[in-house]
């Protein structure tokens, strides 16, 4: 018997005949089904499902959640993810019932607040971004990549430029930024970055051109470094007619410390579930709205909500794309994200910006000398070390890691950006007291040291977690992915 | 209310060891002509006080369904929702976890994943599901995506029963990759796909076709004509489907679909207004699993040889392959997913049947309720599950507005989508008995 | 660094400066507190609380949590405590602000769903008992005790008969019994049990007499038999004119089976936070409301809820003893309880004792042959094993215990009834699977192996929790019972 | 809607290995006569839908304090409860434990408890606090009955400032044990305890004397002239305290009380009509210490040196001694206590004060507010925290009828403790300057 409990699977907990959950009688008339739908159309094995009750079922779950981390059990400096304190209160006043139990198409009379709500959200994340309008639409930020593009691509058509196909992505982007191009048939023009960690402005001047649709660009950038640049590079992708596409996964550096519209953007999307705290739910819902420029605006895709008089309707811009989802995105989660705003206020949100800042470099400037750090400027909320140091040692980034994990931290995001070898990117987000990030630096400076005294600690680790660490290629090689009945 | 626990002290000590004066310095980067110099133009930072009391005001001129009862339906729909789900997920090892990176410490959202994909196979009668989607309508756009990839066609044949909004939905994904669609008219008889219509295709060199089933109408589909045509082509069979029905009706996998997707808002997901909500998407065969778009989570081992789960098949995904990923989706819908799972769980075997049951019996008492009052009647004459259509020479939104008045929530008027004077009910397990036979009598007197 | 992770006192986590939560602005015009307030009434030094941000409170006790057991975690078969599944709807129910947001002042015109509750839950009270009348004052078992032997003494005393000062007691009572009679005065007569387990008739016979107020029972009794003379043993003390009171910890075996009234006893307190299911919350709060017989109906503390016409208004009993606590005792706990009853009704809570009581049964007799049972017969809802088999290899009860905490279990009460020796007091519940019962039983065959093969593994134990075996005795020596400013 | 897993295979496989051919021969031993033959006569079982409704609907018939706003204190206090706790109360592990009998596998209760008793330590000033008890009321008793017991004394006095349901208990228990009560009337000009009275004592019999700071009228009695006179004469000093305004007046340890008690529904604690609540109860010196009733929970090591925390000094406990023990007290409020506790961290250092002052400061407001409404006037004329008597030739349960109407729950009317036309208004923190005014204009136009 040892503490790693595995929890079996719930169908291996089901038992013939067993129920977790009972209808009310049925109070009309019971047909026969068979007379009500054709033989062809009627289920002939019923499905599988497990046979538990409701103590199972909490007892399952509650199982399961205990071996699982979250921001709510310990530190996640997860970069380019900021795993920020998630407010209690944002949970509560967005499942009222007015909110969570209203339909999509009830008479606009009767969601009122609902459309308000849309409006001043849509509103402030203009006001945010420095741009003029904004829809809320997109359920996550590849999401509203994929809205972004579309956006550019239409405008680019409606202006007869619709040979304009490709998009300029640095070579330190994110994995979404091309394949949403994809997913609008953009050709991806890998942008070099230079040894500051920015677009190299030479290499740009000489990939842009008639065919350049725009520019994608996460400033700061997955290294977690400003592109001082910015106006320059704006101005060369604006010279030959194309737009500027912000990625906005890293707006907690810059909320109202600078704008992207200011900076040239004419496209930007929001990692609500990242800047604006609204939590990740292991893995989604999120919600990535798109803030756009004037010229842009006619082009969102509907609905947006207008205000006339003192009335909130749903319009659809002028030339819009059309749809990109149901309804309007994910209601409950963008209405997090409008707490979250007004919790802060204009001051909260810059001070937001400042200490997550402030975080990280602190973090940074107490851990370079054990770890190697590819470019040594001031980083913004996030910066990215190499353990190219340790891997000279035989201990990859993968071990450091996994050896977190046994101090009850979550792992910092690694090998990511690609151009940084055996990265680890870490964010603190301003959120976590000071007393973690010096927790945390000092586990990081220990399993350096370990690196040195140890290694097999570390390649062998993690040893006190629910589980050692797991065959990845073996689930990939022979992919089992779902039970079956034995 | 801020969120920033750092005290003067400590932001003092940060900055000695840093080195700097203020925190400004660490913005010295931004070229100074852009730096905002004025605060945002937005309101003050709120209490959690006067946030909780701003969201009740807001939240109080919506009129929610807990004090009116609902008759609408069309893709959101009014299920009863065990209390136990939002116990489970309001739990923060679940609620503030990030996608399950680290394996080791992140069981219990993939373990529940697996799960969940193997309730979505299981209900849907395929072999594998991923970890979710956006939502039905994106799921159904990637799906077709995904058919093009696989048959390398570019022609898309979708039908004019399937849901207005997925129509657009599908149709903004395709056109973005030059993919061509061809659209299905129906009977207005019967209100199915119109079967003489399929002569008119060129299947060979169709992609795929897309059957909704339940239709946008309520009603159910030959579905399994469809598929058996596009097969003899080559082609991929695609079913967007409704998982509540699946209890009742015959499992996708067992008309021969290839691909299935569907939305997950009424396994047991809040309506909120449309979102969030999730799609699933299940599918056979290795071949078109690993063209499958999303995560997904697949079992194995750890070094002591006991079960364990990881996201697997990445090589698929967009942070592996980029450009050349199936898909750009990152972020899922994995909280909504887990509630799905719970959903399907505490129903089980037998509750999952009877809520199907209980949906057909009671739509189909409205049904006659409904048409015992003189002016209305029925326009499609094909068998529906949960929804059904009702025509009448009136106009639903204003009756909409006098019902709401009476705390009833009508059906859904088609005037926007060209079917003046029809409305589309929408009839759950929740209602009773009572509620109908009272709203059939308010209406009668509305007529 | 090790899996026992110990988790610091809030107290430590402390920063100066630092908040967790903030009021609106004062937007009434601020005095200066010692004008309000004379110097001398002030206080001088602000007390040491925990400076932490909400983060900082929500992961500690997230932390804390996760090194708690609970039924919700897993199996908690605690004999006399009924560790039953607590429903999540019935938590639901009762935070709905028309129940968690009223005053128990406002005015009755106002609070009628309340009063309703009240007086519909006393209703069923009554009529499982078999009694007559309710009040639900009483805050847990104990305080219920104290409500029912108040009202004993008080309709003595008001018959004349003041000078009745002995209550009979079984030698296997529950502490609470003998502690709550010295409260109210009570010179305590300890009844000795018979070889079945039950209450010595012939020994009661000899102690009853003219200054026996009455005899307290727990029926089944601590063992978990059914004391099979309880309609002679009513007699007896009737005849002296002493009265029966029913400590209904043990209800969970005879709801709609046979009640308290028909057996002969005159008061009977129930703990809801057992039978009926309101979660214990970690020791409280419970809820102790008596019933009792026509006779004594009107000294019971007030005030109740009567009906009068459709309304429903609080009202004094005749010869009222008082009040027993604030208000109306523990409303919201009791809420559960009366959804408890509406969820189960009349069939659903016969099935709740007979599977209670089959559970039981099928318990101990696969496990009779490894542990000594002392009363063979059918037990009901719980019953006791002894340890002493296991005693003479060198384990004691409490080593078993602590080994079953290894398993993922909560053990079973220990060393109570004190009248076995080593007791093990194992109470299933109703709303366990057939498979927890069967694993369960597994665990205690294989520590009873263990016993034989590997004693110091249970001595030791437990190894697998968030810490080893604590040393009480050093806590009850040098007590340290707050934490201290250092 | 039952939660009884058993299916009936199962059934029969455990009858089977009990021999027996129904559940009935388990009750064999019941008499014959006294089983029920029938079933209780009680309503037919809900299901969770069903119970959902008819607890909506007894809900509906109450007006709550979302939906007016409250001046009515008297014990039960509306002030604002951040939304943390409910999301940490609500955990399982919390919510779903027994008393922490197994410490290895409780820490976090322990734990938890053992900061609960530190925090209430820490705000009354006293050396030790047990893990809570019933309630306030019950918790004095408790203390009287201590003192009586620590003094080997049976003389308790009592100032009849206290509140009035608090007396009534305590004279309950007080007389179950033949202690006899004196009461010490009150100044009808301050408000407060006649100093006079204290001559009519005979001192050197008295357990102790009891006072409750602020008392029954909000008061600020002179507890420290209290607490010299009874230690003059070797009795013990009990103050009843309300939590919130510790933040603001001087701690009982300073003013030299031997017993500190009060109600803790104030510290975040939900008003639920009244309960549940939870009592605290802290001490000074062991030799008290050893006398306290309930549990207490302590600091100590484990078996690799690692601290934890156990239930101690059970030997006073009721499970250990019975009739010896220094209560009966079993089972206590320990989920209101992990409230209170919760509510004072999140609090913290300044936030309790701020929330104490502005009790103070909106009171006092309040009170300026109201005196300028002519034909009432301030009968008392000591200082006052959070609440205030005011008085007026007007029926105020009448008023406040009205009021409630207009959406304002008024002041406690204090007819029923023989006081006419005086009424007792309460104003926490979470009122708001609006409110008290408009409460104002419209008690006015009542007046
Ligand atoms: C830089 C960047 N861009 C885009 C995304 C995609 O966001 P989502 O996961 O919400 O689709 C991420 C998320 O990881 C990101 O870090
Ligand atoms: C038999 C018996 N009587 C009385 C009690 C006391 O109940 P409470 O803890 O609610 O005061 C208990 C609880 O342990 C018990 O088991």
């Amino acid at each position: 018997m040892t503490t790693k409990r595995v929890v079996p699977l719930i169908f291996e907990r089901s038992t013939p005949g067993r129920r977790g959950y009972r209808l009310p009688a049925l109070d009309v008339p019971e047909v026969s089904i068979d007379q009500l739908i054709p033989q062809e159309h009627l289920r002939t094995q019923p499905a599988e499902l497990p046979e538990v009750s409701e103590l199972e079922v909490i007892r399952h779950y509650t199982q399961l959640s205990r071996l699982n981390h979250g921001v709510d059990v310990g530190f996640y400096p997860l970069g380019s993810c900021t795993m920020k304190y998630n407010p209690r209160v944002h949970e509560d006043v967005t499942s009222l019932p007015g909110f969570a139990a209203i339909h999509p198409y009830q008479p606009e009379s009767s969601v009122q607040g609902a459309l308000e709500l849309m409006y001043n959200l849509s509103e402030y994340l203009a006001i945010i971004s420095g741009l003029e309008a904004t829809t809320l639409q997109p359920a996550a930020g590849a999401h509203g990549e994929l809205a972004g593009l579309m956006v550019i691509k239409a405008f680019h058509a409606h202006n007869g430029e619709g040979h304009r196909n490709e998009m300029l992505i640095p070579d330190s982007a994110h994995g979404t930024n091309p394949a949403s191009c994809a997913m609008v048939g953009y050709k991806v023009v890998e942008v070099p970055s230079d040894d500051r960690g920015g677009v190299d402005v030479e290499a740009l001047k000489k990939l842009v051109g008639p065919n350049t649709a725009g520019l994608m660009l996460t400033n700061p950038n997955t290294l977690g470094l400003f592109d001082e640049n910015i106006c320059t590079i704006s101005q060369i992708v604006h010279d030959v007619g194309g737009l500027l596409y912000y990625d906005g996964a890293n707006a907690n550096a810059i909320l109202g410390i600078v704008r992207p519209g200011d900076m040239g953007f004419d496209v930007v999307h929001y990692n609500l579930h990242k800047t604006f705290s609204t939590p990740h739910g292991g893995g989604g819902p999120g919600s990535g709205p798109i803030s756009v420029s004037k010229d842009l605006a006619p082009f969102l895709p509907g609905p947006v909500v207008r205000k006339e008089g003192d009335k909130y309707v749903f319009a659809t811009p002028e030339h819009s794309i059309g749809r990109l989802k149901s309804f309007y995105g994910n209601f409950l989660v963008y209405a997090k994200a409008y707490a979250y705003i007004l919790s802060h206020g204009p001051q909260g949100l810059r001070e937001v910006s400042e200490i997550a800042v402030l975080h990280a470099n602190y973090m940074m400037r107490r851990l370079q000398d054990v770890y190697y750090l590819p470019v040594d400027r001031h980083c913004k909320h996030e910066f990215v070390l190499s353990g190219m140091w340790q891997k000279e040692l035989g201990v990859r980034t993968t071990d450091i890691a996994k050896r977190l994990l046994d101090y009850g931290y979550h792992a910092p995001t690694v090998y990511f950006p690609l151009i940084v070898d055996e990265a680890i990117m870490i964010e603190p987000t301003e959120t976590e007291p000071k007393s973690t990030l010096d927790e945390f630096i000092e586990a990081m400076r220990a399993i350096a040291q370990e690196a040195k005294d140890n290694p097999e600690n570390l390649t062998s680790a993690p040893h006190h977690t629910p589980v050692t660490r797991l065959d990845e290629s073996r689930a990939a090689r022979q992919p089992i992915l779902r039970w079956q009945k034995s | 209310m801020r969120y920033i626990p750092l005290t003067q002290a400590e932001k003092q000590e940060m900055l000695d060891t840093l080195g700097i004066s203020s925190v400004q310095e660490l913005f010295d980067d931004i070229p100074q002509h852009i730096r905002l110099d004025t605060d945002l133009d937005l309101p003050e930072a709120l209490t959690e006080a006067e946030l909780v009391k701003h969201f009740q005001a807001l939240a109080q001129k919506n009129t929610d369904l807990n004090s009116v009862v609902s008759f609408m339906g069309a893709g959101a729909y009014d299920h009863l929702i065990p209390s136990a789900i939002k116990h489970i997920v309001g739990r923060g090892e679940f609620l503030t976890a990030y996608t399950p990176y680290q394996a080791e410490i992140s069981q219990g959202v993939l373990q529940s994943t697996f799960e969940y994909q193997s309730l979505i196979a299981e209900i849907t009668g395929m072999e594998v599901a991923n970890a979710s989607m956006y939502d039905g309508a994106t799921a159904l756009a990637e799906a077709c995506l995904m058919a093009c990839a696989a048959t390398r066609r570019e022609l898309v044949v979708l039908p004019s029963t399937l849901h207005p909004e997925w129509q657009e939905v599908v149709k903004l994904y395709l056109e973005n990759q030059d993919v061509q669609i061809a659209y299905l008219p129906y009977d207005g008889q019967t209100g199915l796909i119109d079967a003489q219509a399929l002569e008119g295709v060129n299947w060979s060199e169709v992609a795929c076709v897309v059957v909704q089933q339940p239709n946008f109408f309520g009603l159910l589909e030959n579905a399994a004509c469809l598929g058996e045509r596009i097969h003899e082509h080559g082609g991929l069979f695609i079913m967007a489907v409704d998982p509540i029905s699946l209890s009742v009706l015959k499992a996708p996998g067992e008309l021969g679909a290839d691909i299935v997707v569907g939305d997950g808002q009424s396994l047991g997901n809040a309506m909120g207004f449309g979102g969030p909500s999730l799609g699933f998407f299940a599918t056979s065969g290795s071949k078109l699993v690993r063209r499958m778009p999303g995560r997904v989570v697949g079992e194995t081992v750890d070094t002591e040889g006991r079960r364990g789960f990881v996201l697997t098949l990445q090589t698929r995904e967009q942070h592996i392959r980029r450009e050349k990923a199936t898909s750009n989706i990152c972020s899922n819908q994995a909280l909504n997913a887990l509630v799905a799972a719970i959903y399907l769980n505490i129903l089980g075997k037998e509750g999952y049947q009877e809520v199907g049951n209980h949906c057909l019996q009671k739509a189909h008492y409205f049904k006659q309720q409904i048409l015992t009052i003189d002016g209305l009647s029925s326009p499609f004459s094909a068998p529906s599950f949960r929804e059904f259509v009702i025509q009448g020479d009136v106009d639903w939104e204003e009756i909409n507005l006098k019902l709401l008045e009476k705390g009833f929530l009508g059906g859904l008027p088609l005037d926007r989508y060209g079917l003046p004077g029809h409305v589309l009910f929408s009839v759950t397990e929740a209602r009773t008995k009572e509620e109908m036979d009272t709203f059939t009598t308010l209406l009668r007197g509305l007529i």
